[in-house]
């Protein structure tokens, strides 16, 4: 269980060894890495900035972390969100969830994702190529994709 | 300090684009005894001048969090020390 | 969209740079690595031998990794799976899946995972600490996990 | 070759436990005119000795596919080349 939120780059491959390395309790591990698109719908973009609400994002993520431990039975999770200047094809978001079993795995990264996109105080900005720049807008799925976590813990289950 | 007066001290957080129309990311008030919930918080600061008209035009598109945690239109303001205000967030 | 069988390891992070540097179409990669566990329920395990049907195995997978692409907008998949001696601990598959957006990522590697488990031709062997060894059953729950996958081609959408 | 005389040579070939119980990974036969479908082809093959009759003790169990693709029990064996026998499946 564990939460960061910086300016660097991060490593899948090394984050996925420092939460399962020496385990052998683990079946299954899924990642999600979220990256900057080159365009927004048909408008091209030359960066983004990501600003957030230190503390708050942290005591977010880490109440949204708890949360898919309290449904899920995970061996290990990570949060990773980076701020500032991005660009074009670099990663924003990993989320990895470790478990016995692979349903518990993908259903606790989608629940992350999902919460996170929702509640995590994150904005981003985007430029475009003639200089101006623009506040992304919250998108109705993100809210939508929330609510199939209101009724039942497991998918799998339905 | 009686119960009834309220007086606190508390700090407003802007971020996002309610921080660019505010002009600030942050300011310290004194709380009117009359503002009892987020709702009113955003009434009485709309009479504060344009730029708060502006960052709350739309008072329903923008979100609140008392001290740090996501907040609704009738939350009681109670004893929050930091009050912020925000766009939907738009992170992940 | 590739597909390997091989005796070696895989490093995950290689994996996603092959499938995704360069490109700015891409907002979401999900990956899932399958693992070998120390224990088979109660009874510790001290290797894992899988076989598989070589020429099925690859037919298979690529018809698996059609379906997820008629059915998703993917930008790039990729599976490997290892075969050979593995121990616990150890990397037996790595699924990667790349979308503009997370929902088809996420249940595109969750559709790859359950078709392979039920139609791909592997089989695994756990050798014990008594110097026994024994095939792995099938599981009923991964027969189940694919008839979810018949009533519509997006959970999101339900 | 006239129709009707299904003299055709198939390879068989046994994966996993199937494998084991039967003792070899790949036989050549002459499929008896008979046979028409994989659970024809199965009742045949434990004519031929203890060891099939081991592998195929329960039928239902093993799983088939003709010209590495799934077949059933009652798929028509037809003009299949290579026709493989295995439990089923526990990769990933």
């Amino acid at each position: 269980m564990s939460i960061r939120v910086q300016t660097e780059d991060f490593n899948i491959g090394t984050e996925i060894a420092g939460l399962t390395g020496g385990r052998t309790d683990i079946g299954a591990v899924v990642t999600f890495t979220g990256t900057v698109r080159g365009a927004a719908g048909e408008s091209p973009i030359t960066s983004m900035t990501l600003e957030h609400y230190p503390g708050m994002t942290e005591a977010e993520l880490a109440r949204v972390e708890a949360e898919a431990n309290d449904r899920w039975p995970l061996s290990a999770s990570l949060i990773v969100h980076r701020i500032g200047e991005l660009h074009p094809g670099n990663n924003i978001v990993l989320v990895v969830t470790a478990s016995a079993h692979r349903h518990a795995a993908f259903e606790a990264a989608e629940f992350l994702m999902d919460y996170l996109k929702s509640r995590a105080p994150f904005w981003k900005k985007e430029a475009r190529p003639d200089g101006t720049s623009e506040w992304v807008d919250a998108r109705e799925t993100d809210t939508a994709a929330l609510q199939r976590w209101q009724k039942s813990p497991s998918k799998a289950a339905e | 300090m009686t119960s009834g007066t309220k007086t606190n001290t508390v700090t407003l957080r802007y971020f996002a684009w309610v921080r660019e129309k505010i002009g600030f990311a942050e300011e310290e008030i004194f709380l009117p005894a009359e503002v009892a919930t987020v709702a009113e918080l955003i009434v009485w600061l709309k009479t504060r001048g344009e730029t708060y008209q502006a960052a709350f035009d739309k008072p329903e598109v923008v979100r609140t969090a008392l001290d740090q945690t996501h907040a609704r239109a009738d939350t009681p303001i109670a004893n929050a020390r930091e009050i912020a205000f925000f766009p939907p967030v738009t992170g992940g």
